[in-house]
């Protein structure tokens, strides 16, 4: 979680998940895709710049679009969850869940004309776990990395203390992209700025807070199974440029500057038209979240405080005025596009603030004070939400104003301040916050252990911020995780989701979708597993 | 923005009409300030996803904004606190800056040397610079832009005063008041502070519309009042993103600052006129 | 001669003094703010502990603060800014390549609202007064509008609506156009009224009755006498305009999404990159210390008045 | 009319104040032929630099100009355009104004303003310009003219400024110059070499306008003399007979009110009308001894400076004590030490033979040495009303009202603000001040010199009750002998900070013993001579 915006996700290139909401992948060109031209340059805009584009030190989103293209990954997850061979041409799982053996394709050459061998892919991954590397993702992702055996040239055995399940999910996202061993002994100093791998696209430059510059791969001649087309990219080069106004960005592509943009505000995205079409992926993962503080001694302790708040906002309408329609109101811990998501969560509760109040008279909340808040034993019902404003994204302020604002309506006081990273950091240190908001990109229900597991506390890295201790719920995710039998994992994770849901132990507020705006002669963006846009078929008609 | 000491001359309009119609306007933001709920035809904060951007009309008369509340509602409330961190700072700027000004013109040679090298460093950095290490430091608020702001002005003040209280201790009549025998702190609180003063409180009037600016540019970026507490740099901020289906959101906070800026521009330097005219030589 | 070169030393003296100065508050400054450093530089909420220590160190913030504060001025002395907190890169690194924009868009700035403003106090001063009311009533309003709000809206209108400028992105002259046209905006109306009422109170001297005397005509005395005047007080103001374009570009870099040294600042603040904050404070100290020398001294170009006056 | 170079008949200049129309001038006529010189005499207001400026067509925005008949340098400029003017101006008629520092722009050389006159008339050709700007200053008498041309205005001296405005309007050779105040802001000594250029041009052929209020002056260079009251002229002649024998009652007044030799210690401005008030018992005696006082300042340059060396004189109860010398003489410094505002650097000051310098503020008997300053609107706080200022010094209600009466002021004068009095008004409220702690001396720094003559002439009999009244010694610091000589009793003349010259006025004046002192006295106009057989009944 960590995550400043929508931090991470973990890409998988499946055009997927998204397909059959609306329009999207190959044939964006509305029906007028003729035959795909080779050449042209395409500008992307997108809202963040990267802090480095080595991915294994990065926790960004946008790290992980721009590394898409430089880095290939050993497989890739598919649409429904499941793997396909990549840069591994098949692997083996060993029994006890605690060891894969990789057989690597031939033939594939580094930006840098290193070959991929098994030494790369051992190099790639200590680098990641290495402390120098300062990782910020990575190492999280692949905890319980023991090390990697190089049985010949093309076999990596990779080891594991335990098993995990979401381990190929792991080795599928850019941020462990296999990396050039020639490139990686070199300078640590320049890493950030030099990213080598063997993608369709070569790094060319990056200037700050202008944009990252890359070329074709003239070479590229393996990608995963199922993409649009074999050899290289269709594009001569892909610039990704740093936008942060969302106005500006939309205009730079209405007006024609650039050809693709990021994060089309919702309000916008019906209103485009003309040149220019919005495609859209719905985010893998959590939803943009309200997580309740529910420990022992806490207000929200009472799970009659924690109903009436879920039924105190009307989330429906709310969703529905700041995202124009575009996002999708969630429900379950997790989101639809996720693998495992159960569709049984949905209208678990209803906006009711007549039961809403009810549920907090009986709680015992039930006189008022000067300010209409309601009070117990001299303490007034207050619930303290900080936020930080770089994390923030979306309007999600105006989610927390509006949330603010209803909760008022049936006497909580929602003091939802905007406060420093340092500072957020300390409070969530001291435990001294009774909400928390973020969302969380990663195409893998085991993000709920990240939430809930009485195992990821903050302390050991976790996202269980608030070092809830749900045994219940525990059992399941840890199952969940242990197991690689389908069916099982299946059952585990609904139950998981709906023990969340009908303990109310979070707040689901909105299904985090990228909105990417093309004009209409760009053809061939398929999403990654992240929602992130994938240029390797992209072309421009002419 | 900030940097204090708005070098808007005097040129200013002084008709009549300007004049009361700069009166009304302030007298209209006072009262927004004091009693919105006599202007505001809604809470500023009350959320109603339902008329989300609803356009302009008899139920609001400025739109509605992305969560549904009254625009116009909430520009008539964003008054008080535009007002108060416009005045604010310029009274932290004024009282501190005129105190060490007038300190560094009496207190003696070590004292002005040593104050006035702080001032000239202080005023080396922008003013924007200076407010925006404030705000690094307390963090970001009403209280803290107001600080922020006044610190920020204090050193053009410093000088300001200074330069004021020099003129007046070197002027005729304080040397007339010596010859007569009046004693040190005689002089310098009949004739010293009463004239050197005035001078600068007039000046800092004008700086009130400056400080009023600067406050919703900090706004802007993000670094004012938070959220709902209506503000209209960031209500100009959140709205931007709906210029095309929702221009009332961006425009209306837009113009009531600059409506408001040039009421106390022009209120002002009407008085700074006043005052210039009433004094020996300043005309 | 000698004096020149006395006041000139002293000015020196006075821009060091200046630069330690920014520094020692940069630094208080920002170890007084509440936040932990470490953890805004790396990004995440969950570091571990072992993380946040390494970085700790790696930093050197683990050091006692007059430590730290001692070696920035030793690496200030040496010219080295340090290593931003976020961007990983040396910080001189990171002005150099971000000073440009900033200069570029302050410099185009100037020129858009210096030409008009010359144009239209020549025109109007003292002359015509439904002309001279107007003109007023413009700068009124212009002087009057935060910069943010006028970018917003000639973004609204020359970009998104007619297509007459790019929105963002600042290649070439066309993405300067906008950016510098909205900080002009405002600074045009201060200029003008600044130069017109110096102007007018030039042409009411006694110098331009003689002038006229001699036969001069009406624009012979505006441009040879009067302009040079009304130029005298906006050289005094360069302090407040090159505050005011500094500080403008913090916003409409922002408007705009242009790189530059205002965005750079903001974002470090914010996310309490201290290098980067120390680094842009030293240098735009340095540098107004130094554009307010340079003003000096044209200063006693343009009045020949001052030449004389040593210190 | 033929070969009039000057011919107005009928002028009227009004200017609009706000909603009302202020006639300046109301139905002037004027002639001038070449080589002759006609002086405008008037007070301030009376509408003089009115005419000047008319004379140039340039009364300015607000102002409407008419006249039966308007012609300059030879031409009809009645309701010309700007643009006619332009070729008229410099050409057939050149100005020169008072105070050259700000009638040359500042920030250009010299030599520029000349050559601007110069290249606007096409005088010679373009490479020959610098020549001509030689020319000019050497005709004008500037020395080193090459340099001076180079030199900006405020590297120069006023008189060599103000020769250098002359070489400007004379640049394209007008037939007329109208020259107003020209030697206004001038010490005697220049004003003498300015007054010699303007006769050395009239000598020439040129037709000057000389517009003054100073009757000394105009008596030096103008062969007839218009005076002029409230916008008319009262009267027109030939200059020595006017002065010796005026017959309109205003010439009478003013010529009255100009102190002369031969009228020392007379009222100038008519019999008393103040109610006397005398002390007794009389102040007698030595009151104030200074000796071998000296104060160095630093100049900007840092170079040590001597502006009083080594003064000394004594001042008894009853005298006026007239000290002359020209600006920078060290004056205005020995009135500052004296007020104790100033610690001599060496020597002694003392008062009723206890010492004054040296000694701590409080101990020092404040009240007994008052002041009254050349600009009394500078010396008030600006806050304060006159019954307020005058209760500064000490003063309760009762006493402010006798000091009123005792200066010539009406009672109800006591709740005015000073701004809204006239400048006369102003400087009896100063000396009311002054009077106010019964001082024993009184140092008037300059107290007329920003007065009318008749304003002056005023003051100047109020000193002089004063001192019969009350016995106050009063030092008397003026750079107009006119006036130290018809008031004080003796005389200090100063030059670079030291006494050249000392003793009793008339001896002094008849027969000064110091070169410097000659050369001031030379340098006097005198109107005396020309009306030396002045009727006495005025007085």
């Amino acid at each position: 979680m960590h995550n400043r915006s929508s931090l991470r996700h973990s890409p998988l290139c499946v055009a997927l998940l998204v397909v059959g909401l609306t329009a999207c992948g190959t044939d964006s060109g509305g029906g007028t895709a003729s035959q795909p031209t080779t050449g042209g340059a395409l500008t992307y805009a997108t809202p963040v710049e990267p802090d480095c584009l080595d991915p294994a030190v990065s926790a960004r989103d946008v790290t992980a679009l721009v590394d898409r293209n430089i880095f290939d990954s050993l497989v890739q997850q598919k649409p429904d969850g499941s793997f396909q061979p990549w840069l591994a041409e098949r692997w083996e799982t060993a029994a006890d869940g605690r060891s894969y053996t990789f057989h690597l394709r031939t033939g594939v050459r580094f930006h840098d004309g290193t070959p991929l061998d098994a030494g790369a892919v051992k190099a790639t991954l200590d680098h990641a776990v290495d402390p120098a590397t300062e990782s910020r993702y990575a190492a999280g992702l692949i905890a319980g990395y023991q090390g990697t055996e190089v049985v010949d040239p093309h076999t990596a055995v990779v080891r594991l203390d335990r098993p995990n399940a979401s381990f190929l999910q792991a080795l599928s996202a850019p941020y462990l992209g296999i990396q050039s061993p020639r490139a990686l002994q070199g300078d640590p100093a320049g890493r950030c700025d030099k990213p080598v791998g063997s993608g369709p696209y070569r790094f060319v430059k990056w200037e700050k807070k202008v944009g990252v510059e890359l070329s074709r791969n003239p070479d590229y001649a393996w990608p995963p199974k199922d993409a649009g087309h074999t050899g290289p990219a269709r594009l001569d080069s892909l610039k990704i440029t740093f936008v942060p106004e969302d106005t500006v960005r939309v205009g730079a592509l209405t007006s024609g500057q650039v050809q693709a943009v990021a994060s089309v505000p919702p309000g916008r995205a019906k209103t485009l038209g003309g040149t220019v079409q919005v495609l859209r992926a719905e985010s893998p993962g959590a939803p943009y979240t309200i997580y309740f503080n529910s420990a022992p001694g806490t207000v929200l302790a009472d799970v009659r405080v924690r109903q009436a708040l879920r039924r105190a906002v009307d989330l429906d309408q709310l969703v529905k005025a700041v995202y124009f329609g575009q996002y999708q109101r969630a429900w379950s811990p997790l989101t639809p596009a996720t693998p495992f998501y159960d569709d049984a969560t949905k209208g678990a509760f209803t906006f009711d603030q007549a039961e809403a109040n009810r549920l907090l008279d009986e709680a015992g909340w039930t006189t008022r004070d000067g300010a209409g808040y309601r009070v117990r034993d001299g303490r007034r019902l207050t619930l303290r939400w900080p936020h930080t404003a770089d994390m923030e994204r979306d309007q999600r302020g105006l989610i927390g104003q509006g949330v603010q604002a209803q909760a008022r309506q049936v006497g909580i006081e929602i003091q939802y301040t905007q406060v420093d990273q340092g500072t957020i950091g300390e409070l969530i240190g001291k435990r001294a916050l009774d909400l928390f908001d973020v969302s969380f990109t990663r195409p893998e229900p085991d993000i709920l252990r990240y939430f809930f597991g009485t195992d990821s506390t903050l302390e050991k890295g976790g996202g269980n911020i608030f070092g809830l201790d749900i045994p219940g719920l525990d059992k399941l995710l840890t199952g969940g995780v242990s197991t690689l039998d389908q069916a099982e994992r299946t059952r585990l994770y609904a139950d998981a989701q709906r023990y969340v849901v009908d303990n109310a132990i979070s707040l689901p507020v909105y299904v985090p979708t990228s909105l990417v705006g093309v004009t209409r002669d760009v053809h061939g963006i398929e999403f990654g597993a992240g929602a992130y846009p994938l240029f390797y078929d992209a072309w421009i008609a002419r | 923005m900030t940097t204090l000491l708005t070098p808007v001359a005097a040129t200013l309009p002084r008709a009549r009409p300007a004049l009361i119609a700069a009166w009304a306007v302030l007298g209209l933001l006072a009262l927004a300030a004091l009693w919105p709920d006599l202007l505001a035809t809604a809470p500023p904060d009350a959320v109603d996803p339902a008329s989300a951007l609803a356009p302009i009309g008899p139920d609001h008369p400025f739109g509605a904004d992305q969560l549904g509340r009254d625009v116009y509602s909430r520009v008539v409330h964003g008054a008080r606190l535009s007002l108060l961190i416009g005045l604010g700072a310029t009274t932290i700027a004024v009282s501190v800056g005129a105190l060490l000004g007038v300190l560094a013109a009496t207190a003696g040679r070590t004292a002005d040397e040593v104050l006035m090298r702080i001032t000239d460093v202080l005023l080396a950095f922008p003013g924007l610079l200076l407010a925006l290490l404030v705000i690094a430091v307390l963090g970001p608020g009403p209280v803290n832009t107001t600080i922020a702001l006044g610190l920020a002005a204090v050193p053009g003040y410093v000088r300001l005063s200074r330069g004021q209280a020099l003129v007046v201790r070197e002027s005729g009549y304080v040397r007339a008041a010596v010859v007569l025998g009046r004693s040190r702190a005689a002089i310098f609180f009949r004739h010293v502070l009463p004239n050197a003063l005035p001078p600068v409180l007039v000046f800092a009037t004008v700086d009130i519309g400056t400080a009023l600016m600067a406050s919703t540019s900090l706004s802007f970026l993000g670094l004012g009042p938070q959220p709902p507490t209506p503000e209209w740099g960031s209500m100009l901020a959140e709205g931007r993103d709906y210029l095309d289906s929702a221009w009332g959101l961006t425009v209306f906070p837009g113009l009531v600052v600059t409506v408001a800026v040039i009421a106390c521009y022009v209120v002002g330097a009407h008085l700074r006129a006043r005052f210039e005219g009433r004094t020996p030589g300043g005309r | 001669m000698i004096s020149a070169l006395r006041w000139l030393l002293r000015r020196l003296a006075l821009a060091v003094l200046v630069v330690l100065g920014a520094a020692t508050v940069a630094f208080a400054a920002l170890h007084l703010a509440p936040g932990d450093p470490v953890r805004a530089v790396i990004g995440t909420l969950n570091p571990s502990q072992d993380l946040v220590d390494r970085v700790r160190v790696d930093l050197g913030l683990d050091q006692p603060l007059a430590t730290q504060y001692g070696q920035l001025l030793g690496r200030l002395v040496t010219g080295d800014l340090g290593e931003s907190y976020q961007l990983h890169r040396p910080v001189a690194e990171v002005i150099a390549s971000e000073i440009g924009w900033t200069a570029q868009l302050a410099m185009a700035s100037l020129v858009l609202a210096l030409a008009p403003s010359v144009l239209l106090a020549v025109t109007t001063a003292g002359r015509r007064p439904a002309l001279r009311r107007l003109s007023t009533v413009l700068e009124l309003i212009t002087a009057s509008s935060p910069t943010f709000w006028i970018g917003t809206l000639l973004l609204a209108v020359f970009s998104f609506r007619l297509r007459l400028f790019p929105a963002a992105g600042g290649d070439g002259i066309e993405g300067l156009v906008l950016p510098a046209a909205a900080q002009a905006v405002g600074l045009i109306g201060i200029f003008t009224q600044v130069l017109r009422q110096s102007m007018e109170r030039a042409l009411d001297e006694p110098f331009a009755l003689s002038a006229r005397a001699r036969g001069t005509g009406e624009t012979a005395l505006r441009l040879r006498h009067a302009l040079r005047h009304a130029l005298i007080p906006v050289v005094t103001l360069s302090g407040w305009i090159t505050g005011a374009l500094f500080s403008g570009a913090v916003v409409v870099e922002t408007v705009f999404s242009r790189p530059g040294l205002g965005r750079t600042l903001v974002t470090a603040i914010l996310g309490r990159d201290l290098p980067v904050v120390i680094g842009v404070v030293v240098v735009a100290a340095a540098l107004f210390t130094l554009i307010n020398l340079v003003v000096d001294l044209l200063y006693r170009v343009v009045d020949p008045r001052l030449r004389e006056q040593a210190a | 009319m033929a070969g009039e170079l000057v011919s107005v008949a009928g002028l009227h200049v009004e200017y609009r104040v706000g909603r009302t129309v202020v006639p300046a001038v109301r139905g002037v006529d004027l002639h001038l032929r070449p080589g002759e010189c006609l002086a405008v005499v008037g007070e301030s207001g009376s509408g003089k630099t009115a005419i000047a400026k008319a004379l140039v067509g340039l009364t300015g925005p607000g102002s409407r100009v008419r006249a039966d008949r308007l012609v300059v340098g030879g031409q009809d400029v009645n309701g010309l355009t700007d643009r006619g003017w332009r070729r008229v101006r410099g050409a057939r008629v050149g100005l020169v104004l008072q105070d050259a520092l700000t009638s040359l722009d500042p920030v250009r050389p010299v030599g520029a303003e000349i050559a601007e006159a110069v290249r606007n008339h096409r005088v010679v050709g373009r490479r020959a310009v610098a020549a001509r700007v030689r020319q000019l200053l050497a005709d004008a008498q500037v020395p080193q003219p090459e340099l001076r041309a180079r030199q900006y205005p405020h590297q120069l001296s006023g008189g060599l400024r103000q020769r250098a405005l002359i070489a400007a309007a004379m640049a394209a050779d007008p037939p007329v110059l109208v020259a107003d105040e020209p030697t206004t802001a001038l010490d005697v000594t220049v004003q003498a070499r300015v007054l010699d250029l303007l006769a050395a041009r009239k000598a020439e052929g040129t037709a000057v306008l000389l517009i003054s209020h100073d009757l000394s002056v105009v008596a030096r260079l103008a062969d007839r003399v218009a005076v002029l009251h409230d916008g008319v002229v009262v009267e027109t002649g030939d200059t020595a007979e006017l002065l010796r024998a005026p017959t309109h009652p205003y010439t009478r007044r003013l010529l009255a009110a100009t102190p002369t030799a031969h009228r020392r210690g007379a009222r100038l401005a008519g019999p008393r009308t103040t109610p006397a008030r005398v002390r007794s018992p009389r102040p007698t005696g030595v009151v104030a001894e200074v000796s071998g006082v000296s104060k160095v300042f630093r100049g900007p340059d840092r170079q040590p400076h001597r502006a009083v060396s080594d003064v000394s004189f004594t001042l008894s109860a009853g005298e006026i004590l007239g000290v002359v010398g020209e600006s920078g003489s060290g004056k205005s410094t020995l009135a500052h030490l004296l007020l104790g505002l100033l610690e001599p650097d060496s020597g002694r000051i003392g008062l009723f033979g206890r010492p004054w310098s040296g000694v701590p503020e409080s101990r020092r008997r404040r009240g007994q040495v008052q002041w009254v300053q050349q600009d009394p609107l500078g010396s008030f706080d600006p806050r304060y009303r006159v019954s307020r200022l005058i209760e500064e010094a000490g003063a309760d209600r009762a006493r402010v009202h006798e000091l009123l009466d005792q200066v010539g002021l009406d009672r109800t004068l006591a709740d005015r603000h000073p701004a809204t009095l006239s400048g006369g008004q102003r400087q009896r409220v100063a000396i009311a001040r002054a009077l106010a702690p019964s001082p024993e001396v009184i140092v008037c720094d300059e107290p007329v010199s920003a007065l009318d003559v008749s304003v002056q002439a005023q003051i100047l009999d109020l000193f002089t009750d004063i001192r019969a009244d009350l016995g106050t010694a009063i030092v008397l610091i003026s750079h107009d002998l006119g006036v130290v000589h018809h008031v004080a009793d003796r005389v200090l003349v100063m030059r670079d900070g030291e006494v050249v010259e000392s003793g009793e006025v008339t001896e002094v004046f008849a027969q000064p013993a110091h070169p410097y002192t000659r050369e001031l006295i030379g340098a006097l106009p005198r109107p005396q001579d020309a009306y030396a057989g002045q009727p006495e009944g005025v007085t």
